[in-house]
């Protein structure tokens, strides 16, 4: 066992563990920061992949912007509380075992993939295409399409939160 | 109605897009700033270095002495009745034979109190005192752990002996001495 | 000495390397912290600390003394666990970030280059943006965690007004990027010993990159978190002892390493101006020592600056606060980002 | 290409609006222009005159079909602009803003019909998606709209999510996002691909509200704005459609045997579903909803078929289903009443009106000489030259039957029906005609489908 | 590392990501689920861009930028889910300011 | 040209009928435009024998491969001219009646006869599917609006039964123009095309229901006694004289010659349920009470007679059908005239609520009693050579139950005969049950409509030759289309 078996196992359970820990939390803020360790982990898979610019904006986005808005949202609601009354055990337990079979299933056809071809594996710590220059020159030429097209998706992002946020002048004469 | 000419109306004037930047008056508010490291300190290194008082300053209270080493007060009560914050209780007695060495007059204050807290140095029981009892030294900032502390009783009011403890007494007389 | 394919000798060297940094930090913290009361003190004509030793040197060990001995409180409502996560977070968020800055020109030795630098990765600027980016959640949580409505209430300001000032600072930054044309922060710093400092290039894009700064820092005037006249004391108001001492050296370490980041970007880091170095033909250790030096006078300067900020400039309101960050400098980046654009596409023509 | 440019410079367009705009009717008239001007150049670009060429560098065809396709797109958005833009006043305060959103759908519309990549299709359908989330919930105050926003929100983000996990499982298999020449790297076994392409296929039934997958339908057409309701269940629907068809016309046209009788069966559930449960209904708008899920059965056949006929067909029913759509519901958005009997002798109060509103119904229920039938025709047809599927089609058939059912509850509210004593709708002169209007053109589709067609093959 | 292992892992956190959408009932959590399902598939993407190069590689094709494509489409989804998110929470709040309750149990008005 | 008249007028008409305003115009106009319509049908009927002048085409929707094309062949030209003689008499038979919004009653009534004329004249299947649901929209509105307290539930089972059974004919269409050779819609094609047995079968039955709902054959049948009673009379009239028309039309002309094979083949099953439905029909038809009811039961053990006839396939079986197609129709509108007229004077159609009419109004007894007799096809009246015919052919069937066919179908005519003359019996002899208002005779135009009829009845009941001589040729070229004796050779 090397180093990388070593980090990608650590990782693995990490990430997983940690998952589950988003999903079993009753507290939403405890959820949240489970779910940053997930990221951070899957970061860590990145970097074990030598996809050193996702893995970095993997943590600017997600763990920085994203979860940071969960955060808050969090707060602001004061959810703190575990508001969510105590669900049916049953029902729990068939998500659960639903998920499970749907893991099997889909592990169960996937199985057949061959890992013993050398064109199967992974390359770890090796390539440069994860590496920021590949990849801008990739973006900004044959992807120049999708990546300018992509501000409309924030155009109307930005938008929405102006819709959604702004308050209605008459709802405050009604109030 | 126009008191002074230093009146100055307030500009409500929209503040202009330059203005409105704040970036002169940062720059300005900077440069105060930064002037005055380079100011004289208006802090001094107080127990090492001290101001000196004007000559007028009204610092605690002393009960003073003759030079023989009697005490001026009477116990007349006049301070009492003069000090605006009633901070100051006396009781009189008569002098007994013997203690003429002790007192100057025939009554004298047994206990003579004043309450610090209350006190505001104003400088009147000194005016009123027809026997020049009391008077106010340049000493000042009493510091103590409880508000008893600061009912100054007769011993800690009255100045040293002249005679048996001259320094001190000398030292308690100050600069009010050397205006006399 | 290789273990499980890892050279060792390499482990060493940079974790003395990042031992030898973080207690630079602390060491500089530090003397922030007694910076600040002298410069504020001067400001006001006064003398500031100078009891614990000759000028109050000793000042910094009494105050961390004290930290270290006084009561631990915790509150009873409080969330305990996330309670005493908040300020270490606090703390590693604004240590990890020195690991990309170069410190110094690197060591050329019989044996090899010893880079004065933990990492000098592909995307160097971009981990002190992730970094800083993960650095409000010791905020959010230690204030959150209190379960007291002024601390919640400065973590949700302070976290809105570090995610708000985020977005013009990585404008701002994405300026400097196209002018040299690399993340790697060494790469950065050749570039300006070849063509001259940034600041000359990008004087509206420093500005707004330092007043982000400010911002990110909690700085007056953007210290709104710990507005004392409205808030008591901010998102650390339930906090004592050690725990309250990890968040005011965290703010100050952020200082720090926030001067080390503009002068590394904006001022040539450790380039010495006007002069070429090479040429004295000095001892390699030596050269890097006085790169070194160079740094760490910007440093100082820029701290100085911070304080001297503080202590003139009055604290925002926080529709001010967000309408600057928003409105205007938001704006004034995408002009320094599109006018650097332009530059560059009639300068390569 | 050029449409797209344009309708995303719209969309900016309309954002400044917002605030250097303060008339209504001035936003309105922005908005009006814009499209025509989006129709204009996308009309010039089909005869192969384009204002400028854009490299997509393969991502982006604009074929003949994509081209016409959008032209529908936008004829079916000028109507629906000109219909019903005075009501989205009544919405909430952020008049131009919506129709920026509506801006941006179009970029997302002429993605999702003319991509080649399935980085465009996700894109795609994320452009189209997150306006329609907001457009959802715009109705602030009323809790039926934050619930339906809220709901489509989860559910179409859920459904993101498998689509993605197929993309991926479909890029291990390929190689590549292209869905023009996915048989190049097979090294891996097919199992990815079969699994990839199920997770895409569930993504894309859900985003076209096929059963099982169209529970949220009803709901979020319900609780939506009606003026929106509108918008998503005609232009954005039909896009989607048009996506789900290139995706499995280009990329698994090879895998057809595979999939096609789960194509079968999910026909069949929609079908059932959507017309059994839309008989039931109370309110109209509810009863459009699941009917817009029947007619999506229908729209499946274009897929189940993968033909010509399946090609040409869900052009027509995309137009047809969209024009008629587009007219009850602006009409529906001026009712007091959504339901039945809301529409109480509408004949007697507002004759013009309801009979335009007739022939809508007609078209919808598929009765010769309005664009609705020919649509349905050409379905059937595309069917039916798929050997073994006339069972299919026979089924289909009886529920469009009952389609006419609840379709026509509608007509005989109008016609048979006294008028309630609450106050009638009015209808401004300008908005009769446009409807009278859309009315001719159904009927003129429904006469003479070449018009449309014609346009496919020179 | 052979690519089954990534491809058991990012199923495996996408299956927990499904689990928890269908159990859970606060909309918050719900919708951090839907982002590790996001996230799952990320991963996923970047193993096999990662397994393409390396097929490349292998077959004498050193220089070869195979896989590039799939680690930007990771960028996209990045792109895609911020925007996402930002719409998703502002329908949260403005739900939450009308009902005060995230719970997706109370969204039923609509079935009457 | 000719044939595009019989449908531009009506249409047009229909189409300018809804900008009138006033009642009595809208009337007239409509008279005006169907007496227009009949002088182009007799024109055609004299040129018939000259050919083309009765074929028109012209291009429409080629990319479907269909085109508009008309053709006026016998049976055509026979459900033409009723149609064309049954509007003047339905009008004029109805003229006292009056309508809320004539103006649209009219222009629906004018399009509905372009409709029928349409589906009668198409030689295309998708325009003879247009018209065959164009017929229909125009009827149930006319029902749903002017028809009686039920109209509404009733109507729209008629309509929800024509149309499911019209889609699943479409289905049928849209697989036969796929397997034609050109991908056409054009009868021709459709003439041409060899299909295998099964799918002729299946194909059949799809076709087979939707004529079936529409004639309307046993158990498809429940719309109709209800739809008939609840329309508008004036509707009721075209409903049942002419409109079943268009299933059997549809039947000889769509069906049996495109899938002779499975016509063969399903021959039997189909006559079974014909006769099944004229015995139950009849014996219905016994215990009503309501006039119209009952006429509808007789027309429906009626189309059942003419189904079962044309399945029969021999010659004598189809002539008779083609001149029942005519005489059934001007019987039918002869009798709701006259119960149209008992309605509206004596504001009841129970049998039980009247007696004694003849007393009354013995001119109109007289016609009743005339047309009541070609109902039940008395010799010298128009029904007796059809129905001679029809039996025959039934009789010659060949099928090994013929003769029982036949003999239950004659006690089908028996029955009929119970039922007519009961009705006579009851409404117009006997005791007068009710009698309010003082009655009135016959009107002129009740008159006019109704001497026409019987005019017709006697005319073609003594010399059935000139009906007979139009359909002829058509018949045998019919034979010869659905044979399918040279495939049992092989």
């Amino acid at each position: 066992m090397n180093i990388i078996e070593l980090l990608f196992g650590t990782l693995s359970v990490l990430a997983i563990f940690s998952a589950l820990m988003l999903v079993t939390s009753k507290n939403p803020v405890y959820s949240v920061l489970w779910l940053i360790v997930t990221f951070f982990a899957i970061s860590g898979h990145y970097i074990l992949l030598n996809a050193q610019f996702l893995a970095i904006v993997n943590i600017i986005v997600y763990a920085g912007a994203i979860m940071v808005l969960f955060l808050f949202v969090i707060m602001l609601m004061n959810l703190n509380k575990e508001t969510e009354p105590q669900k049916n055990r049953w029902l729990k337990l068939a998500g659960a075992v639903a998920g499970g079979c749907l893991l099997l299933v889909l592990v169960a056809a996937l199985k057949d993939v061959d890992s013993k071809k050398p064109e199967n594996f992974a390359l770890l710590n090796g390539g440069n295409t994860g590496l920021i220059k590949n990849l801008g020159k990739e973006l900004f030429t044959t992807y120049v399409v999708p990546f300018e097209i992509s501000s409309v998706l924030f155009l109307s992002a930005m938008i929405g939160a102006v819709v959604l946020g702004k308050k209605e002048k008459q709802n405050e004469a009604a109030h | 109605m126009q008191l002074t000419n230093r009146a100055k109306p307030v500009d409500r004037q929209p503040m202009t897009f330059l203005e409105s930047l704040y970036l002169w008056n940062i720059l300005k508010g900077m440069l105060i700033t930064f002037s005055h490291l380079f100011k004289r300190k208006a802090t001094i290194k107080y127990p090492e270095q001290k101001r000196s008082f004007s000559k007028v300053f009204r610092g605690l209270h002393v009960l003073n002495r003759d030079a023989e080493g009697r005490e001026n007060c009477t116990a007349c009560g006049l301070c009492a009745v003069a000090c605006p914050a009633e901070a100051i209780t006396m009781e009189a007695a008569e002098r007994l034979p013997g203690e003429e060495h002790l007192y100057r007059e025939e009554k004298y204050a047994v206990k003579y109190e004043i309450n610090m807290l209350r006190c505001i140095f104003c400088g009147l029981c000194e005016e009123a005192c027809p026997k020049d009892a009391i008077y106010l030294s340049q000493t000042f900032a009493p510091a103590n752990y409880g508000r008893k502390g600061f009912i100054y009783s007769k011993d800690e009011l009255l100045i040293p002996h002249p005679v048996n403890d001259k320094e001190a007494y000398q030292k308690a007389l100050g600069e009010k001495a050397s205006s006399n | 000495m290789y273990l499980l394919a890892i050279d060792l000798w390499f482990i060493l060297e940079k974790a003395i390397l990042i031992a030898s940094i973080i207690g630079l930090s602390f060491f500089i913290a530090m003397y922030t912290t007694l910076a600040e009361r002298k410069v504020a003190g001067w400001m006001q004509d006064r003398h500031g600390p100078n009891r614990a030793g000759p000028f109050g040197i000793f000042q910094p060990l009494a105050d961390g003394g004290k930290l270290f001995f006084k009561e631990e409180i915790i509150p009873l409502a409080a969330n305990r666990s996330l309670f005493l996560l908040g300020p270490g977070l606090a703390m590693i968020t604004s240590l990890v970030t020195s690991t990309v800055i170069p410190w110094g020109a690197p060591v050329v030795t019989a044996n090899g280059t010893i880079p004065l630098q933990v990492a000098d990765v592909d995307m160097g600027i971009l981990i002190v943006f992730s970094v800083v980016s993960i650095g409000v959640y010791g905020i959010m949580i230690g204030g959150w965690a209190s379960n007291n409505k002024f601390s919640l209430i400065a973590a949700i300001r302070g976290a809105s007004q570090m995610v708000s000032y985020e977005l013009p600072m990585g404008l701002a930054l994405i300026a400097v990027l196209f002018t040299t044309g690399s993340l790697k922060m060494s790469e950065i710093v050749a570039s300006q010993a070849a063509n001259g400092w940034h600041v000359i290039y990008q004087p509206l894009g420093f500005i707004i990159f330092f007043i982000c700064a400010l911002a990110e820092c909690n700085r007056t005037p953007f210290d709104l978190p710990e507005a004392e006249n409205e808030l008591n004391f901010g998102y650390h108001q339930e906090y004592s002892s050690m725990k309250l001492g990890f968040y005011l050296f965290a703010e100050y370490i952020n200082m720090f390493v926030s001067s080390a980041v503009i002068s590394t970007l904006y001022f040539g880091g450790y380039d010495i101006p006007f002069v070429n170095e090479a040429a004295w033909g000095l001892q390699p250790w030596l050269l890097s020592a006085i790169s070194f030096g160079v740094l760490m006078a910007k440093i100082a300067f820029f701290l100085f600056v911070f304080i001297w900020i503080r202590w003139t400039i009055p604290r925002f309101r926080y529709d001010q606060l967000m309408n600057l960050g928003w409105k205007k400098l938001i704006p004034l980046a995408l002009v320094n980002m599109i006018i650097t654009m332009a530059v560059m596409l009639w300068l390569k023509k | 290409m050029n449409a797209l440019i344009l309708s995303a410079v719209l969309g900016v367009i309309m954002m400044f609006s917002s605030f250097l705009l303060k008339q209504k009717p001035a936003v309105r008239a922005v908005a009006i222009s814009g499209i025509v001007l989006v129709l204009l150049v996308n009309l010039l670009e089909m005869t192969s005159q384009p204002f400028l060429t854009v490299d997509t560098r393969g991502l982006l065809v604009f074929d003949h079909f994509a081209l016409v396709f959008n032209t529908v797109i936008f004829a079916a958005v000028l109507l629906y602009f000109l219909l019903s833009a005075p009501d989205m006043e009544k919405v909430g305060g952020s008049y131009a803003e919506y129709f920026a959103l509506i801006f941006f759908i179009l970029c997302g519309v002429t993605l999702v019909t003319s991509f080649t990549s399935l980085l465009t299709l996700f894109l795609g359908i994320e452009i189209i998606s997150i306006p329609l989330y907001i457009l959802t919930g715009s109705d602030k105050r009323n809790l039926k709209s934050n619930e339906a926003a809220l709901k489509y929100f989860l559910m179409g983000s859920f459904s993101t999510g498998l689509m993605l996990m197929g993309i991926a499982l479909l890029y291990g298999a390929w190689g590549t996002f292209s869905t023009e020449a996915p048989a190049l790297l097979a090294s891996m076994p097919p199992v990815l691909v079969v699994a990839g392409m199920s997770l895409v296929f569930f993504a894309m039934a859900f985003k076209v509200s096929a059963a099982p997958f169209h529970f949220w339908t009803p709901d979020v057409y319900d609780g939506a704005p009606t003026v929106f309701t509108s918008f998503m269940a005609t232009v954005v629907k039909g896009a989607v459609f048009a996506g789900f068809i290139r995706l499995f016309d280009h990329a698994f046209g090879a895998q057809q045997p595979q999939w096609q009788f789960w194509v079968a069966v999910i026909t069949v559930v929609t079908l059932f579903v959507g017309n059994i449960t839309a008989v039931f209904q109370q309110s109209v708008k509810r009863m459009l909803a699941y009917s817009s899920i029947a007619q999506a059965g229908f729209m499946l056949f274009a897929l189940y078929a993968m033909n010509a006929a399946g090609k040409e067909g869900i052009l027509l029913y995309t137009a047809a289903y969209s024009f008629a759509s587009i007219g009850i519901f602006a009409v529906l958005a001026r009712m007091n009443d959504y339901t039945f009997d809301g529409f109480n002798g509408l004949a007697r109060t507002a004759p013009l009106v309801a009979g335009a509103l007739t022939v809508f119904l007609l078209s919808l229920a598929g009765i010769p000489l309005t664009a609705g039938f020919i649509a349905k025709f050409y379905m059937l047809k595309a069917a039916l030259t798929t050997p073994g599927s006339t069972w299919l089609v026979i089924f289909a058939v009886l529920m469009a039957a009952v389609s006419v059912y609840y379709y026509f509850r509608v007509i005989r509210a109008m016609y048979f029906r006294e008028p309630g004593e609450s106050p009638a709708p009015v209808f401004p002169g300008f908005f009769k005609w446009t409807l009278a209007l859309l009315a001719l053109l159904v009927i003129l589709l429904g006469v003479f489908p070449e018009l449309l067609l014609g346009r496919l093959y020179f | 590392m052979p690519i089954n292992y990534y491809i058991l892992l990012s199923l495996a956190l996408f299956t927990i990501g499904i689990v928890g959408v269908l159990t859970r009932r606060n909309a918050i959590i719900i919708f951090m689920c839907i982002e590790l399902m996001l996230n799952a598939v990320n991963l996923l993407l970047v193993a096999f861009s990662k397994m393409h190069l390396n097929a490349a590689i292998l077959a004498n094709d050193a220089a070869s930028t195979a896989g590039t494509d799939g680690q930007l489409f990771v960028f996209f989804i990045m792109v895609v889910a911020a925007a996402e998110v930002s719409v998703g929470l502002a329908i949260i709040v403005m739900m939450y300011r009308n009902i005060h309750s995230v719970d997706v149990n109370f969204l039923n008005r609509l079935k009457h | 040209m000719i044939a595009f008249f019989l449908i531009l007028i009506p249409l047009a008409t229909g189409l300018l009928s809804f900008l009138i305003k006033e009642e009595k115009t809208a009337k007239a106009f409509a008279l005006l435009s169907s007496l227009a319509t009949l002088a182009v049908s007799l024109l055609g009927l004299t040129l018939m024998k000259t050919g083309n002048y009765l074929h028109f085409s012209a291009p429409w929707m080629s990319s479907l491969g269909s085109s508009f094309t008309l053709q006026l062949d016998g049976a055509g030209q026979v459900l033409c001219l009723l149609t064309a003689v049954a509007y003047p008499l339905v009008l004029l038979g109805t003229w006292q009646a009056t309508y809320k919004n004539a103006q649209q009653f009219f222009g629906l009534m004018l399009l509905a006869q372009a409709g029928m004329m349409g589906v009668f004249l198409a030689a295309d299947a998708l325009l003879f599917y247009f018209f065959w649901e164009l017929a229909l929209i125009p009827m149930y509105f006319l029902s749903s609006i002017w028809g009686g307290e039920r109209r509404i539930p009733v109507t729209f089972k008629f309509f929800i039964y024509t149309f499911a059974g019209s889609l699943l004919m479409l289905t049928g269409i849209i697989y036969l123009q796929a397997q034609t050779a050109d991908q056409s819609f054009s009868i021709a094609s459709f003439y041409n095309l060899e299909l295998s047995g099964k799918e002729q079968s299946w194909i059949f039955w799809l076709f087979f229901v939707a004529f079936a709902i529409k004639m309307p054959v046993f158990p498809l049948h429940t719309w109709q006694p209800d739809t008939y009673e609840q329309a508008p009379t004036a509707t009721t009239m075209i409903l049942s004289g002419v409109m079943v028309k268009m299933g059997l039309l549809g039947l000889i002309r769509w069906l049996m010659p495109v899938l002779p094979l499975a016509s063969f083949q399903w021959g039997d099953r189909v006559m079974i349920f014909a006769i099944i439905g004229i015995v139950y029909a009849s014996l219905i038809a016994i215990r009503q009470n309501d006039l119209k009811r009952l006429i509808a039961y007789s027309s429906i053990a009626h189309i059942g007679l003419m189904c079962a006839a044309l399945f029969a396939e021999n010659n004598s079986g189809t002539q008779g059908v083609m001149i029942q197609l005519f005489n059934h129709g001007i019987n039918i509108i002869g009798l709701w005239i006259i119960v149209e007229i008992i309605e509206r004077r004596y504001g009841t159609r129970k049998i039980s609520e009247l007696g004694g009419l003849a007393q009354q109004a013995p001119v109109m007894t007289i016609f009743f009693v005339i047309i009541a007799l070609a109902n039940i096809a008395l010799p010298l009246t128009n029904g007796f050579a059809g129905e001679f015919l029809m039996f025959n052919g039934l009789l010659q069937a060949k099928s090994n139950f013929a003769v029982a066919y036949t003999v239950v179908a004659g006690l089908g005519i028996i029955l009929a005969a119970v039922y007519t003359l009961n009705m006579i019996r009851n409404t117009f002899y006997g005791e007068a049950v009710v009698l309010r208002a003082p009655v009135t005779d016959l009107k002129l135009n009740e008159t006019i409509a109704l001497s026409l009829i019987v005019i017709l009845i006697l005319w073609l009941g003594i010399y059935p030759q000139s009906m007979l001589d139009l359909t002829e040729q058509f018949s045998r070229e019919w034979m010869n289309k659905i044979d399918v004796s040279h495939l049992f050779r092989k």
